[in-house]
């Protein structure tokens, strides 16, 4: 799976936002607000309470929106820098732009590949385009082999492991090909010293995460070329 | 993050930081100051020099992700490394960025930060800000310090004590009503704590420009850019008045409400585009007839 | 909040020339900018957006607004009232508003940490400061820390109490005090409430009526927020000091009772007789106000000695016709 | 249902009027003394009632605002109200909309920067419905304003006016207006409600449902503004006649 | 959660004087839209609209449900409308304000109260089998004016959706799927566009297009929705500032105006889609003749 179109900075009452198309079809919008206000029950003394909510683009939200909810939550918490924002909330918005109802699958066929993957990237590109405080930066990749389907998410710079979900019929040596075949996709490429990244084209997720950031920051930085 | 640029650390042995308080650096800097003694480090003033070259070739990438690791630059022992917005120090003696950007230093203040453009403004101790009265309760105005574009969600309010202006006294203190814009400077910023204001110097005494603007026009625009050059190329053709905040808004009033308007759009369209000095000229001579 | 539409800003509405229904025996109102146009006023009740005058001399006052570029137009139902060059309306019916000097009888609504908010039928709660009450032990004491913890020992929730006006807030609602035997906790009685319109301002809001049959002395106190107490007379009682010691510490040891006994939630016996004619008064009151005569001592008393008369006569109660039947009395009287 | 019924050839409705006659309409004021204000008002078979509470202490400490009070609105569908009997759910989104349409209306109306801090709310029972139930709703609430003494910038009168197309026939009318719709009338035609404020005939009020075309709207605000003043007219007759009586009263008792 | 903030004093005092000299924030004419676009998305159904920094999103679809029984021979048209923290942090989350239903009723009363979708044509099987159509409408960013936008999105939205053909045998319906049959526009009986009109302060100023800002000062609106045919679907002022009827009724006609003018956009839109579709199917045809 790979990023085949993203934008950020598209929404202008979100303090950061991002448009990502996949490779399997899904298109969604990430927004970000925040640091902002917490409802009192919510507030946390020394962190920030992070709020993901999921929109469909048919019908309302369910369980299937709630799951995600729930699994970006568990993604994003040890990326964002809660504890910069004591008291606050940061708010991801997911809307989903495509509908794709998932399929009837046999078992010989592998799980429909979800939207958590693109649901992530489009969030860290939302992310870091509010320039909220985070860790790192992660990569997720859908990764299908034989009967089994596996989003993996790494740290783009040390291949890290962050979350995995599988689903269908799978082996452990494939879930291990899995995660080796994400981590690949999933890092940037850097030399040696793994200090400096060197440009590289092509590659994948973290590459294309890179690529579109890159992309931000010369936009955003261009008023002091002039200079 | 705001803690982070207020507090001062001081790295003598590259194995142990401990925090001290350096009440005076901190205050005037907003930047977290970092001495570092290690000889071993300056190895790496290669690679520094090269994350810092792109800066005058904008094709080269050197785009910090957050997460990348920064190496920490040769410093002579005397002056402290401030580490400025965007980054991160973890002890012993990693840097992190926690944003994206590109590294930007000041080799005489030994100091290195990632500058950004965002649209909600994080407070910082000694910005100037523009901001909203919304009420005045007890001994302190409650005010709103908006950011970004304009008219979006307050998600900062402060405290303007009545008593923080010029020569204000119980009896004496100035009356501001609801819904007026006040020019003043952060005078403390904590993560934990609701930002405090004041308008006037407490070195003179004076307001020094701080105060209420009465009468122009407010227009909200991106945090983290440098207005001053465009801001002189408006001011070469339209006579205005204009007060930068830090949090994304500059008042204008100009000589006639024609004047600010049109400042008011060339500032709103500049801050659009994310124009450069030299396309603001272009724009400046092809509008100046509107004046 | 900021809102575009200023209080000070006219509706849009030209001046114009009213148009009213063919019935009135008013006729239309020729708009002038004479000097006579003082003449021209109109005699009878104004109604909302009822252009009263366009001549200059008069200031605009309560109950009406200004219309551009000059005409003074009334905002309610009611009379022009004319003091000096300034022209109101006054209306006909509107809740309570306040004014320094009023006697009203209120409820607490809130207690705070040194003041209570007071419901006097009023736009907004009144304030009742802990500084404004008698304390016990002196009527002109300081207070303390201590009476800001025991501030419910004077006044809690759901308290009456009667209380004047002592000032204003800048939006209008009341400050009030209670530093006056006068004034304080009411008990012993009953509560009825009328429109404020029903109880005139006037010097003397305390009417004692003497009970028929047998009963003691019915107090009623007329709130001029319409809140009107009817209770079985107050006696201040004046406990001797056993065995009389000196004269200077068996008065203060009297202040400080009286002012205790002030706070107290007991009621006093009240027997069975006073109850009834405390019913009684209480009925009087509600008659005249929903038949819409003003109560006030005269007409209170009158309608009282009526009402016993009528019981007398074997009319009891005061309900619908009966009621009808005493104020057309009291009016003819 | 058919032109015909709803307008014969005779320019007859379906209740005997013709196309400017308004229902019979009662107004009475002070129908319920314990409240601040009250009115009642009848128009044919529709019947409203309505009570103010205020101006007083804001019901929730939200409802507070600085420079102003607030106008709550509370509309209540009786169950018997029409003639299939339901409960209208009070979470009912077109009862949300009256309420907030009647809302907006009056807090224009109602000279609000006059008692900030506190809260005025009307609270409507529609007892009997038979169509121009907003437009019943709002002159309700002007006269128990009124009652309660509220200072407003003026009357705010409320007409129905619904529209009967034309046949399309060469030559013919493009349709005619018809005053004050009943229920039948509402359920087919296109329904203008509109409410004026003071006498200069400005529209304050204006809610149009279903599609009438352009040319034809022009002639059902002519004839709605036009019976708005005539409503606002019968409505300060009765509020002379009603004052004028709580007048006499008081002044034979002082 | 943060609500909107009030525009300063400054701000309000400078945007309505220059107002009153006619002139706006960002050098509109004060009856001239901000640029409109419209794009549809690769499935049929989803309109995507953008005016000015508002953006809202609709999306059409299709499901064979059972009609209600006291209308056998109808469809059902449903349009769904959420508010929701994305357009505005202000938004709060599943609470539904006044605002909100407002909005929400003008969106039905414009489209679906003025009958523009066909309903009888969804039914299949009377009393048994209908078409379900609904209409999601998703507000992304909110810079005022969120009922034209969301009018024009629905509509857009309506004309460009195709549903699966349905074949009927006897008792059985088959529902033919998107490769198999070519799908059926539905049938749409006007196209209603919604009109805000922004009335300011004392003197009158109508503004149309409204942005947020300039939403926040106005002291009274009305909507009007139109059809290009001239008819009227829907008028709607609350409260705010009384009017003139003969303004008002000016304002109706250049409701018109406009309403003409979009609905021509939107027709020129929907054609260049279909245009673009067709040459696309026609190169994956060729190709896939060619690979043979």
């Amino acid at each position: 799976m790979t990023i085949i179109s993203a934008t950020t900075t598209l929404l202008s009452r979100a303090d950061g936002s991002a448009q990502v198309t996949s490779s399997d079809g899904t298109t969604l919008i990430a927004s970000v607000s925040g640091p902002m206000e917490v409802r009192p029950r919510e507030e946390q003394p020394l962190r920030a309470y992070l709020e993901v909510l999921v929109r469909p683009v048919v019908g309302v939200a369910g369980t299937r929106e709630r799951l995600l909810e729930s699994q970006l939550v568990s993604c994003l918490t040890p990326i964002i820098r809660l504890e910069s924002y004591p008291r606050t909330c940061i708010q991801v918005n997911i809307q989903l732009l495509t509908h794709s109802r998932p399929i009837k699958t046999s078992r010989s066929s592998p799980p429909p590949p979800t939207i958590l993957s693109t649901a992530l990237n489009a969030s860290i590109l939302a992310l870091i385009d509010a320039s909220t405080a985070l860790r790192t930066t992660v990569a997720a990749t859908d990764i299908t082999i034989n009967k089994g389907r596996h989003t993996v998410v790494v740290d783009v710079f040390s291949g890290q492991l962050v979350f995995v979900d599988s689903e269908g019929e799978f082996t452990h040596e494939e879930l291990e090909e899995a995660l080796e075949r994400g981590k690949k996709e999933g890092m940037v490429r850097v030399d040696d010293g793994g200090d400096v990244m060197v440009v590289d084209e092509g590659g994948g997720v973290g590459e294309e995460i890179r690529r579109v950031v890159e992309e931000k920051v010369q936009r955003d930085l261009r008023w002091k070329d002039g200079k | 993050m705001t803690a982070d640029y207020t507090t001062s650390f001081r790295l003598s042995p590259p194995t142990s930081i401990h925090t001290t308080s350096e009440p005076t650096l901190a205050h005037h800097l907003p930047f977290l100051t970092l001495r570092n003694s290690a000889p071993s480090l300056s190895t790496r003033l290669q690679k520094i020099l090269y994350l810092l070259k792109p800066l005058h070739h904008p094709t080269m990438s050197t785009v910090l992700l957050p997460g990348s690791p920064v190496s920490l630059p040769p410093t002579n022992t005397s002056v402290p490394l401030r580490l400025g917005p965007g980054l991160t120090h973890t002890p012993p003696s990693t840097i992190t960025a926690h944003h994206a950007g590109t590294l930007t230093s000041d080799t005489r203040k030994n100091a290195l930060w990632i500058p950004n453009l965002t649209r909600r403004y994080t407070p910082l101790q000694n910005d100037r800000v523009i901001c909203t009265i919304l009420r005045s309760s007890g001994e302190a105005y409650i005010v709103a310090i908006p950011s970004s574009n304009a008219p979006a969600p307050t998600t900062i309010t402060a405290t303007l004590p009545h008593l923080a202006f010029p020569g204000a006294t119980k009896k004496t203190r100035p009356q501001l009503s609801a819904g007026a814009t006040v020019y003043a400077r952060i005078s403390l910023a904590n993560k934990h704590y609701d930002p405090e204001l004041e308008c006037v110097d407490e070195a003179t005494g004076k307001a020094g420009g701080l105060g209420e603007l009465k009468g122009g026009m407010v227009v909200g625009v991106r945090c983290g850019r440098d207005w001053g050059p465009v801001l002189r190329e408006l001011g070469k053709v339209a006579e205005f008045e204009v007060a930068v905040g830090k949090n994304g808004r500059i008042w204008v009033e100009g000589k006639d409400r024609r004047t600010t308007m049109w400042v008011v759009r060339r500032i709103a369209e500049c801050d659009e585009n994310t124009w450069t000095v030299e396309e603001m000229r272009k724009k400046v001579e092809a509008t100046k007839g509107d004046l | 909040m900021l809102s575009i539409s200023l209080p000070s800003a006219a509706p849009p509405l030209p001046p114009s020339s009213h148009h009213r229904a063919s019935s009135d025996p008013d006729g239309d109102i020729t708009m002038s900018a004479s000097a006579d146009d003082l003449d021209h006023l109109p005699t009878t009740l104004v109604t909302p957006g009822e252009p009263l005058t366009t001549s200059p001399q008069w200031m605009r006052g309560h109950g009406t607004y200004l219309t551009p570029p000059s005409t003074i137009t009334s905002s309610v139902l009611g009379h022009i009232t004319k003091t000096n060059k300034l022209l109101s309306v006054t209306p006909l019916h509107s809740r309570y508003t306040p004014e320094i000097g009023d006697l009203v009888i209120g409820r607490i609504s809130e207690v705070q940490a040194k003041r209570w908010k007071v419901d006097i039928g009023s736009h907004q709660h009144a304030a009742l400061l802990l500084s404004s009450i008698n304390l016990p032990g002196g009527i002109l004491r300081k207070r303390t820390s201590t009476d800001e913890l025991q501030i419910r020992t004077f006044f809690s929730e759901g308290d009456l109490l009667v209380a004047e006006v002592q000032s204003l807030f800048q939006d209008g609602s009341a400050s009030l005090h209670t530093r006056s035997l006068k004034y304080g906790k009411l008990r012993n009685g009953m509560l009825v409430v009328v429109p404020s319109a029903m109880v005139p301002r006037s010097k003397n809001h305390t009417v004692v009526l003497k009970g028929g049959a047998g009963a003691g002395e019915v107090e009623v106190v007329l709130g001029v927020n319409g809140f009107v107490w009817i209770a079985k007379k107050r006696v201040v009682e004046v406990k001797k000091p056993e065995g009389g010691v000196q004269g200077m510490v068996s008065i203060t040891r009297l202040e400080e009772e009286a002012s205790m006994a002030l706070y107290s939630n007991e009621n006093d016996e009240v027997d069975e007789a006073t109850r009834k004619e405390i019913a009684r008064v209480a009925g009087v009151v509600r008659v005249l106000a929903r038949e819409g005569v003003r109560v006030e001592e005269e007409v209170l008393k009158i309608g009282y000695k009526i009402a016993v008369e009528m019981a007398e006569e074997g009319d009891e109660g005061l309900e619908g016709e009966r009621g009808r039947r005493m104020v057309e009395r009291v009016l003819g009287s | 249902m058919p032109r015909e019924e709803l307008l014969s050839p005779e320019g007859l409705r379906l209740d005997g009027r013709r196309w400017n006659n308004l229902r019979t309409l009662k107004l009475s004021l002070r129908t319920h003394p314990t409240s601040s204000g009250s009115a009642l008002l009848t128009s044919g078979h529709t019947s409203i009632l309505c009570l103010i509470h205020g101006p007083s202490e804001p019901s929730l400490r939200s409802k507070q605002q600085h420079d102003r009070c607030t106008i709550t609105v509370d509309l209540t569908y009786a169950p018997f109200s029409g003639t299939d009997r339901k409960r209208r759910n009070r979470t009912d989104k077109r009862i949300s909309e009256l309420r907030s349409v009647i809302q907006r209306t009056f807090s224009r109306a109602v000279m609000t920067h006059l008692h900030p801090r506190s809260e005025i709310t009307i609270t409507l029972l529609v007892l009997s419905q038979d169509g121009g139930v907003l437009a019943g709703c709002i002159n309700a609430a002007t006269l128990a304003l009124i009652d309660a003494g509220v200072p407003m910038w003026g009357y705010v009168a409320a007409v129905t006016v619904g529209w009967v197309p034309g046949q399309g026939g060469e030559g013919e009318e493009e349709g005619t207006p018809v005053l004050d719709v009943n229920n039948a009338e509402e359920g087919e035609l296109g329904v203008l409600t509109l409410a004026t404020m003071g006498d200069k005939g400005r529209v304050i009020l204006g809610m149009l449902e279903s599609r009438v075309r352009l040319e034809a709207v022009e002639g059902l605000m002519a004839v709605a503004v036009d019976s708005a003043g005539k409503v606002k007219d019968m409505m300060d007759e009765e509020v002379r006649r009603h004052g004028e009586a709580i007048a006499r009263a008081a002044g034979v008792g002082s | 959660m943060p609500k909107e903030l009030d525009p300063s004093t400054n701000e309000k005092n400078f945007i309505l004087e220059s107002l009153y000299a006619g002139e706006r924030l960002d050098g509109r004419e004060l009856d001239a839209f901000r640029p409109l676009e419209l794009e549809f998305g690769e499935e049929y159904g989803l309109a995507d609209v953008r005016l000015g920094k508002t953006r809202v999103i609709a999306r059409v679809s299709a499901q064979v449900v059972q009609p209600f029984s006291d209308r056998p021979f109808d469809g059902i048209f449903t349009i769904t409308t959420e508010l929701g923290p994305m357009a505005s942090p202000g938004f709060e989350v599943g609470r539904q304000t006044e605002a909100e239903v407002l909005l929400a009723r003008l969106i039905e009363k414009s489209i679906r109260r003025s009958t523009a979708l066909d309903t009888e044509s969804l039914c299949i099987v009377a009393g048994q089998k209908c078409w379900q159509v609904r209409a999601d409408v998703h507000f992304l960013n909110h810079d005022g004016n969120m009922v034209d936008a969301a009018c024009i999105a629905v509509v857009a939205a309506l004309q460009h959706f195709r549903r699966p053909d349905v074949s009927i045998e006897g008792e059985t319906v088959t529902v033919h799927s998107m490769t198999e049959r070519v799908p059926v526009p539905l049938s749409i009986l006007h196209v209603p566009i919604c009109e805000g009109d922004g009335g300011d302060e004392a003197n009158v100023v109508t503004l149309i297009d409204a942005t947020l800002q300039e939403e926040q000062l106005r002291d009274g609106d009305m909507t009007v929705t139109m059809n290009k045919h001239g008819e009227v679907c829907q008028i709607s002022k609350a409260g705010g500032v009384p009017l003139d009827p003969i303004a008002m009724h000016r304002d109706m006609n250049l409701a018109f105006v406009k309403v003409k003018e979009i609905t021509a956009f939107i027709a020129k839109r929907l054609k260049e889609d279909e245009e673009k579709r067709v040459k696309r199917d026609n190169l994956l045809e060729s190709k896939a003749e060619n690979e043979r």
